[in-house]
């Protein structure tokens, strides 16, 4: 399964990266499986870790940890908005 | 009848608000939001002066955000029509950032329905703000308060 | 700070929304309302088709009243400026009849203090309405959900 | 005691009379007393008679029938009113 990741605002100054394009194991199956694995990275993708105050979409829509992701999804991890 | 902007440049209030009700004599009431760049809240984080804050956005995402939000808000209430803009970029204290407009036939459901607006998009769409210090930028952390405006509308 | 005008000219929403905040760094919300003549609401009445209004007033009174009411809006939330304009006079559909801008540091004072001034002008200024028919004039009779509006900030 | 006395609106025009002076005698002491006087006069004066839906200010301000008329007093009477 081939997927794009997008980092904005505050996380992906942490994190050095805007974007990437990733393929996944076949035993990540839902949003908080991906975060977990790219947290496993270890040093600044920590900020993606449990407890981290971080927001998630999927193909531009905010949904929670237990949807599943899909092959050529555009998902995206950011720190919560502050807009108006 | 819903139409949503995410722009750097500038918009006229004036024009905006008409456009609400030219030409649709059902239109009796014009409820609006202009949102500004205060220079006491950029002061109020602490450390350097604060000159100036960029906006940073999720282009796509944004304005999906903000279509979903006006559609909710006809759903709720009877609205003839709804406007969105939403800045992004450098801005400096006293520059417009947001405006929200909705036309109705009677004021009560054009307010709610502005102030939902507001409410949902400080929540929902996917904007964050970093300030400008002689010292670097500082990323505004989302505020509580906003959370819970937006909260109330679920009840 | 507060400023009410009284007039039988047309205003101009842009500049009078600007001005709430040209100069006043504070500032972070300003949310107004446009009332317009509806045509649906001038055909409701019954009778023959309505082609115009028109607006009959109290002078002194009604700017007594309209500062009045400002004065309380003041008091009850934080604001930073307070503009009302009401026409008087002879209106047809689509024509501007009220504008009520309110300045504040945040949105939630501005939004309810903008309602607040509405509904207290619609039942505590003195103005009255005439519809203008091809059979002659016809006044329209307050309405009892404007003195509901209105009693719900006294609790 | 002397007082100016102003209609307006659909009063104003059942009346006939948009202002007019009076001359008080000394038994009026309230608005409800003024009013109730000026209804006895008959006829379309009816129409500020006990019942009809007829509001009131003194000096510019609304205020209830018990309120004290005063040398000199701008009285005024006109339907609820309907703007905005």
């Amino acid at each position: 399964m081939s997927i794009k990741v997008l980092y904005f605002a505050s996380l992906r100054e942490t994190l050095g990266y805007s974007h990437e394009t990733l393929t996944l194991p076949a035993s990540i199956a839902t949003l908080g499986e991906l975060r977990a694995h790219l947290a496993r990275r270890g040093g600044v993708w920590e900020a993606l870790g449990e407890g981290r105050n971080v927001r998630a979409a999927i193909n531009q829509e905010m949904v929670g940890p237990e949807v599943a992701v899909a092959d050529r999804d555009e998902i995206a991890f950011f720190p919560p908005v502050t807009g108006g | 009848m819903n139409s949503v902007s995410v722009q750097d440049a500038d918009f006229d209030v004036g024009l905006e608000t008409a456009a609400l009700s030219a030409g649709r004599p059902e239109v009796g009431a014009v409820a609006t939001f202009v949102g500004l760049v205060r220079a006491d809240k950029l002061a109020a984080g602490g450390g350097g002066a604060v000159t100036a804050m960029t906006l940073e956005h999720y282009p796509g995402m944004t304005e999906k955000a903000l279509e979903a939000i006006a559609a909710e808000a006809c759903a709720r209430w009877q609205l003839l029509g709804t406007r969105i803009i939403h800045r992004f970029g450098r801005l400096v204290p006293g520059d417009r950032i947001v405006f929200v407009g909705v036309a109705g036939s009677h004021r009560g459901d054009a307010f709610a329905a502005c102030e939902f607006i507001m409410d949902y998009l400080k929540t929902r769409a996917p904007f964050w703000k970093k300030e400008d210090t002689p010292d670097g930028g500082r990323w505004v952390d989302a505020r509580e308060a906003d959370d819970a405006a937006a909260g109330r509308w679920e009840s």
